[in-house]
């Protein structure tokens, strides 16, 4: 049980963090050395606790805060599989980071925040017990708000009001459901789930509905998403790997915790609280995609595109089915690889052509192939072309959801499917089929900006298409299900 | 005895009505004064000749004197200063809290308390006078406290003064002429207060006085030195008044660390107790007639006619 | 023991000191603050290795003399004073306007703190809040003219607490013949004690500014300068909050009635509310901060109803009452190093009005960081001491099933973060205004404070370990 | 003698009304002189026993009139130095 | 006739006379019109009182010593009597009453 792996991990990002506040505006080279290094030496980290996993290892460290108040990080199948999303985009995302902002003002602030926002992630990754999650998930809120507001306009000011208006009261309902669930309890580890026996049905179900409102704010359940859309008026990089992965995955990825290890899903069926979890991660998807269709700009239909995104990973675990919870975590890399290609290609779009809005794309496929091709990969991989990735999850999750007898749920897979093709195809028929308006510029010459999104373009593509391998998310996600949860 | 008791009780309390809630700040000040003498009578009848000697020189006096003074530079004419009015719903709260208080005081049975053990272990503590044996040695660390707490109030004027510095002499200025009777008076009785003063400081041993009765005295003298002319009023600008007023609280705190090598905090050894004790409390006397000198003749103003 | 009895002295010397050689005022204190802290460790470690340390004065010992005991409450409150006040020293040697007076008051007010956490005495504790009360006033009115009727009103609330609490004190004295609160514990309650107790508990309350005695607070903290009011806001209503938990937790832990501890529970939330609305009202920085401190000590008021809450289900033992250290210590050095930030920012910008405050994180980096992580202390958002307060005090809540308590410690987290968060956007804005420079070494003070109260957070197994050393059984046991 | 030690607590409750309800400063001041002064005498009255009164509460009373008297000079010196600054006498207008 | 028995009759002659003096001292002080009269009045009867009121005490005091601090007193009281009438009357002329 060697404990130095976990801490290093999130060293690596803490300490690149801390170092940076200090650094002055002009040392950019050894910002820049220090962010990428982090990067690197994280994925090195991740690499090698994954190739240890594989022949066995485990890894547990807890670290006491007060006597019941453990900070315990202990690695399992679920958590190196987020662990490992957010460490190979990281990397991607410092690199164009780096590019995109060049010399503007306040970076070491900004690379401060954005290294501790990936610690924070990491550390909810590992998280062993629903205290050191909720820990590292307040840490996350905290060390977001800086990047929202990092433009100190009065827009993004006002998109971190929202977003603090709504993530407090999310972790004030959140820790009530912890408090309430371990007062009864004790300290709840995701190691052996607590015995609900002594908790009665009718608080167990507030308590339950707790947890979904609190993980549901960062999650972007319906009527909890509102901060997301006005988040977006952040730099590209902080939309990209934090509203496509960190904060808005941390809420899955929470939902997907609450649901497997601590509630445990037959807890969850007999409660009767399945099937309205799934209704209203359907509700978000209908409802996410058609408020994309009514975007004029680019990166906010990205946003409600993202919105009704997520929930299908809650729509996965809300499902009996094992096959649904299969797709649900496939699609938490899925969403993530695609989201991300697009959110670059949008950056690039923004920084190199100036163009926000989507009537500006037209005729881009000519001036900016590389880009455009990207983008139509990360769209078409959205909609579910097969064999893109999107295609993979959404046939587990129709094949768990007819397992569990919910067929329902298969209309709302249809309905959802053509609800992103409807919200991407005219921006695809934009960059390929229309002529480019007179004064339209554009150019790729920066590649720092332009590689980042052809290797995520690429991974999405390939994880769709090699889906069948056991390396590919698919595998690993049904290696989590099998070990860890068989129904 | 009994008749003489319910008189002085009934008498104490009709003249502390008159001075709260009386016509006029003057007359209100005075009805303290007298209140303050009254109050000294009724310890007098409990047998604390001690406590009697401090509410009439501290409580009567002294705070007499400061109101006086304050009443003077107010300068406000007592002529149309209207009776208060009656606060109901404040009068109805404090006479609930008269309710509980004179329930509880009748159910009280006083008992011996703790004169027992003090007596029995006086004759370790250096002095014969149980006040001073509990004050100096047995509760040693109260008094520490208490002179700090008078050095406090010192600075607590401080910043006060007209530039926030108190380098020039305190009080207002005087402006006693020089033959008259003030001045006369001024130069005849210092000599014998100095002389009371310090009778009242040793005498604290055995019988009823000490540190802080002596004290007042002295600083009572002071101001009247410092009213009369005869003396330029005391000030923070020189180091002596200042060291004057940090000699006490100084030597008592020494003694304390001193007391660390043989025994434990502010411990004196039984055989040297009565020269301690003594020391201290003729530092402390010192201390105490500075700076309630000090506190009565207020904060510099300069230029202000007297 | 040889610690102790330093801790105990050196401020008091080092009072006389500056009163003695007014010109070496600033290099006297930096002097105290320092030997102050290595007496500290030394009985950080005794402590923690033998338990809790005794002296008595002149070796009398109670009831005759006055028994003086170093628990591990009475310790943590003596370092986090160390803390805050060494920063308040380092802050006020570089503002220009403070003169010899501050210097004395400080050392005074630092005396009557040690004092009061150790005493076990119940007169020895008035004479350390009178102490206390006379350098606190007087630390307001060395703010200038401005000052004056805040710290009078200030005066007069905290005069009459001390005598409610005198009389109280008399009551206990003629019915029990006894001030030494571990023979008080021993001995019978009598028939006066309620009378007595409540006098006690109602003035103890008037001078922790606990609503509706809170009016003297807000004025006085803003009006005094911003060294004074740290140390104002951090320690000094902590310091009568401390007696009221040694008087219900010590000494007469069955004496607590039901009607009692609704009491204060009800003030203690509507303190919550008040205080947080109120913050949210004010457009001065530091009329902000202050009315949060009335917000904040309405938590501690919790602690009375909370105790004992624990529930077979937690690993820990009297959970709401080291909670409620956990938030007296974090509160203090987080309000310390808000004020101090204040007191920056007006070096910086001349004013404390939100309007001159914006922009200044970008001139002011650290200032602004000091004031976030100071801000989320009292927010009670991980990973800061105040989480692990609120936490341990929200688990008491729902064990016992006091839920009411807890809505109360969320409702008063949001109401923190709606009333910081006004500073924080004003200092997040573009514009940067014109400034005066300020030392980056200054600016670490606050930031110093506001990380030591998230390494409370971090560390809190050792500061709760260490805090369990002489606790008292209704802690554990419940009022 | 519980005359008094009854005595004691109507100054008391006095003291306490004239300290809340006083309108001039310097009265609010002798109010707390009062109070002060009433408590002690409570405390000395019911420490009276058969003749001899009992020490403690004489030295506690001692030290408590020279701690009244600090508060009270303190208080006097902020009521002068106010009137001079604001010509103002009482707290009552301003909000509090 | 024993002379413990002359002694009390010859203390409360003295005290008695003493009262009387204070009473119609005090009596001056309530009737007078102004301010000069009053004075006189006080310090005339108020010291007489007090003379034969310390007349009284010294006899009833069993120590030379007390006698002594008794005369000390008077000696004293006569004194500040003295000076404080001086001073009223001159305030009261520099407040220009005739």
């Amino acid at each position: 049980m060697s404990v130095a792996l976990p801490i290093a991990i999130l060293l690596s990002s803490l300490i690149p963090a801390l170092a940076s506040f200090f650094l002055a505006q002009e040392s950019h080279m050894w910002r820049n050395l220090l962010s990428l290094g982090g990067a690197v030496i994280k994925l090195g980290l991740v690499v090698a606790m994954l190739l240890a996993v594989a022949q066995g290892a485990a890894y547990e460290v807890q670290l006491n805060l007060a006597p019941g108040l453990h900070l315990l990080l202990r690695i399992d199948a679920l958590s190196l599989l987020f662990m490992s999303l957010s460490a190979v985009l990281w990397l991607l995302t410092t690199i164009y980071a780096i590019a995109y902002f060049g010399t503007k003002a306040e970076l070491s602030r900004f690379f401060g925040f954005f290294s501790l926002c990936v610690a924070a992630t990491t550390g909810l990754a590992m998280a062993g017990s629903l205290i050191s999650f909720f820990v590292f998930f307040e840490m996350l809120t905290l060390s977001t708000w800086p990047l929202v507001v990092h433009k100190q306009d009065d827009r993004s000011l006002a998109a971190g009001r929202r977003y603090l208006a709504y993530a407090l009261p999310g972790s004030v309902a959140l820790l009530v459901a912890i408090v309430w669930l371990e007062s009864v309890t004790g300290p709840v580890l995701f190691t052996d789930p607590p015995d609900l026996s002594a908790v009665d049905p009718v608080s167990l179900r507030g308590i339950f509905v707790l947890f979904v409102a609190g993980l549901g704010v960062k999650a972007a359940l319906v009527p909890l998403h509102g901060w997301l859309p006005g988040a977006m008026a952040a730099p590209a990089p902080v939309s990209a790997l934090l509203h496509a992965v960190a904060v808005v995955k941390a809420g899955a990825f929470g939902v997907v915790r609450v649901v497997y290890d601590v509630f445990g899903l037959i807890t969850v069926q007999d409660l009767g609280l399945g099937t309205p979890l799934a209704v209203a991660a359907s509700v978000t998807i209908l409802w996410g995609s058609l408020r994309a269709m009514q975007q004029e700009e680019i990166k906010t239909r990205l946003a409600y595109s993202t919105v009704s995104q997520v929930s299908y990973i809650i729509l996965g675990a809300a499902v009996a089915g094992p096959f649904a919870t299969i797709g649900g975590l496939a699609h938490l890399v899925h969403q993530g690889l695609m989201k991300i290609t697009l959110f670059f290609c949008a950056g690039i779009y923004d920084e190199r052509a100036g163009a926000k809005r989507i009537d500006a794309l037209n005729g881009m496929g000519a001036r900016m192939p590389v880009t455009s091709i990207c983008f139509s990969l990360g769209a078409l991989g959205m909609i579910g072309l097969p064999p893109m990735a999107g295609f993979v999850s959404k046939v587990y999750l129709g094949i768990g959801a007819l397992q569990a007898g919910e067929n329902w749920v298969l209309a709302v897979l249809a309905a959802s499917t053509l609800l992103n093709a409807a919200y991407f195809l005219p921006i695809l028929y934009r960059l390929w089929f229309l002529p480019a308006a007179d004064i339209a510029r554009g150019d790729e010459r920066s590649p720092m900006l332009v590689i980042p999104a052809v290797i995520t373009a690429l991974a999405s593509l390939a994880v769709g298409v090699f889906a069948a391998s056991p390396l590919s998310p698919l595998g690993w996600a049904s290696l989590i299900v099998a070990r860890e949860y068989a129904p | 005895m009994a008749v003489f008791d319910l008189l002085l009780c009934a008498l104490i309390l009709l003249v502390a009505v008159a001075a709260i809630v009386g016509k006029g700040l003057f007359r209100a000040v005075v009805f303290f004064v007298i209140y303050g003498v009254l109050l000294s009578l009724a310890w007098v009848r409990l047998d604390a000749p001690d406590v009697a000697l401090a509410e009439v020189a501290i409580g009567a006096g002294l705070t007499g004197v400061l109101l006086l003074g304050a009443v003077g530079r107010l300068a406000r004419s007592d002529a149309d200063e209207p009776a208060e009015p009656i606060d109901w719903p404040v009068a109805v709260a404090a006479s609930v809290v008269a309710a509980l208080l004179v329930g509880a005081a009748i159910k009280i049975t006083p008992g011996t308390g703790l004169e027992p053990e003090v007596r029995a272990v006086l004759t370790r503590t250096g002095v014969e006078n149980p006040v001073t044996a509990i004050l100096m040695n047995l509760r040693a660390w109260d008094t520490l406290l208490e002179s700090m707490v008078l050095i406090t109030a010192v600075i607590g004027l401080w910043p006060l003064a007209q530039g926030g510095d108190w380098m020039e002499p305190a009080g207002p200025a005087h402006h006693a002429q020089p033959g008259g009777v003030l001045s006369g008076f001024g130069r005849l009785l210092p000599p014998v207060a100095l002389l009371v003063g310090v009778y009242l400081l040793w005498a604290g041993a055995s019988q009823p006085g000490g540190a802080f009765q002596g004290g007042t005295v002295l600083a009572a003298a002071g101001v009247l030195c410092v009213m009369a002319g005869v003396v330029r009023a005391p000030g923070m600008a020189a180091p002596a008044w200042r060291l004057a007023l940090v000699a006490g609280p100084a030597v008592f705190a020494a003694f304390g660390v001193a007391g660390l090598a043989w025994g434990g905090f502010l411990t004196f050894p039984e055989a040297w107790a009565k020269g301690a004790i003594l020391t201290i409390e003729m530092a402390l006397t010192l201390s105490i007639a500075v700076v309630l000198a000090l506190l009565v003749l207020g904060p510099p103003q300069a230029g202000e006619a007297r | 023991m040889i610690a102790l009895a330093t801790l105990l002295i050196l401020p008091i010397f080092g009072a006389l000191a500056v009163v003695a050689v007014p010109g070496q005022a600033a290099r006297v204190a930096a002097a105290v603050a320092v030997l102050s802290g290595g007496a500290l460790a030394v009985l950080i470690m005794a402590v923690a290795k033998g338990g809790s340390v005794q002296i008595l004065p002149g070796g009398w010992g109670a009831p005759l003399g006055i028994a003086l005991e170093a628990d591990g409450l009475a310790v943590a409150f003596m370092a986090m004073t160390v803390a805050v006040t060494a920063a308040a020293i380092a802050l006020a040697a570089r503002t220009p306007a403070i003169g010899t007076p501050f210097w004395a008051l400080v050392m005074l007010t630092w005396s009557a703190l040690n004092v009061i956490y150790v005493s076990r005495d119940l007169f020895n504790m008035y004479v350390g809040l009178e102490l206390l009360t006379l350098a606190a006033v007087a630390l307001v009115a060395t703010g200038g003219t401005s000052a004056l009727a805040p710290a009078l009103r200030y005066l007069f609330f905290a005069l009459t607490g001390s005598l409610l609490y005198l009389a109280g004190v008399a009551l206990i004295y003629a019915a029990h013949g006894v001030l030494d609160m571990a023979h008080l514990a021993e001995a019978p309650l009598q028939a006066t004690d309620g009378v007595a107790l409540a006098l006690m508990t109602a003035g103890l309350l008037v001078k922790t500014a606990v609503f509706p005695f809170h009016a003297w607070l807000p004025p006085a903290h803003a009006a005094a300068p911003p060294p004074a009011s740290a140390l104002l806001s951090a320690l000094v209503p902590k310091a009568s909050f401390v007696i009221l938990m040694r008087l219900w937790f010590d000494a007469v832990p069955d004496a607590a009635t039901r009607s009692l501890l609704l009491t204060l529970a009800i003030l203690g939330a509507l303190a919550v509310a008040h205080g947080g609305v109120l913050a949210l009202r004010q457009d001065r920085l530091k009329q902000i901060v202050a009315y949060s401190t009335v917000a904040q000590i309405g938590y501690l008021m919790l602690v009375f109803p909370l105790a004992g809450g624990g529930g077979a289900a937690q690993p820990w033992a009297a959970g709401a009452w080291s909670g409620a250290i956990f938030h007296a210590l974090a509160h203090g050095l987080a309000k310390a190093a808000m004020f101090l930030c204040a007191g920056i920012w007006i070096m910086a910008a001349g004013s404390d009005r939100l309007d001159d405050l914006r922009g200044l994180a970008r001139a002011l980096p650290m200032t602004a960081m000091a004031f976030g992580v100071a801000a989320v202390t009292l927010m009670g958002l991980p990973p800061s001491g105040g989480f692990t307060a609120k936490y341990l005090m929200m688990t008491s809540a729902f064990a016992s099933g006091q839920v009411v308590l807890a809505i109360v410690l969320l409702a008063g987290g949001l109401l923190a973060a709606g009333y910081l968060y006004r500073p924080m956007e004003a200092l997040f804005a573009r514009v940067v205004p014109d400034h005066r420079p300020v030392s980056r070494l200054l600016q670490a003070v606050p930031l110093l404070l506001a990380l030591l109260a998230f390494a409370m957070g971090l560390f809190s197994d050792a500061v709760y370990a260490f805090l369990q050393t002489g606790r008292p059984g209704a802690a554990e046991g419940g009022l | 003698m519980t005359p008094f030690a009854v005595t004691g607590a109507l100054l008391v409750a006095l003291g306490l009304y004239g300290l809340i309800a006083g309108r001039a400063l310097l009265r609010r001041i002798i109010a707390f002189n009062v109070m002060g002064s009433g408590v002690f005498l409570m405390l000395g009255a019911l420490g009276w026993h058969e003749g001899r009164a009992d020490p403690v509460p004489q030295a506690l009373i001692i030290t408590g009139i020279v701690v009244a008297l600090s508060g009270s000079a303190l208080a006097v010196g902020l009521v002068v130095a106010l009137a001079r600054a604001t010509g103002r006498q009482h707290l009552r207008d301003d909000v509090g | 006739m024993s002379v413990e028995l002359l002694r009390q009759i010859a203390v409360y002659a003295l005290t008695g006379a003493g009262l009387v003096f204070f009473l119609a001292g005090t009596l001056g002080v309530v009737r007078f019109p102004d301010t000069f009269s009053r004075l006189h009045a006080l310090t005339k009867a108020d010291n007489l009182g007090l003379g034969f009121l310390t007349l009284g005490l010294a006899v009833n005091a069993e120590r030379w010593a007390d006698v002594a601090k008794l005369a000390l007193i008077w000696a004293l009281v006569l004194l500040a009597a003295g000076t404080v009438a001086q001073l009223v009357a001159r305030s009261a002329l520099v407040r220009g009453e005739r």
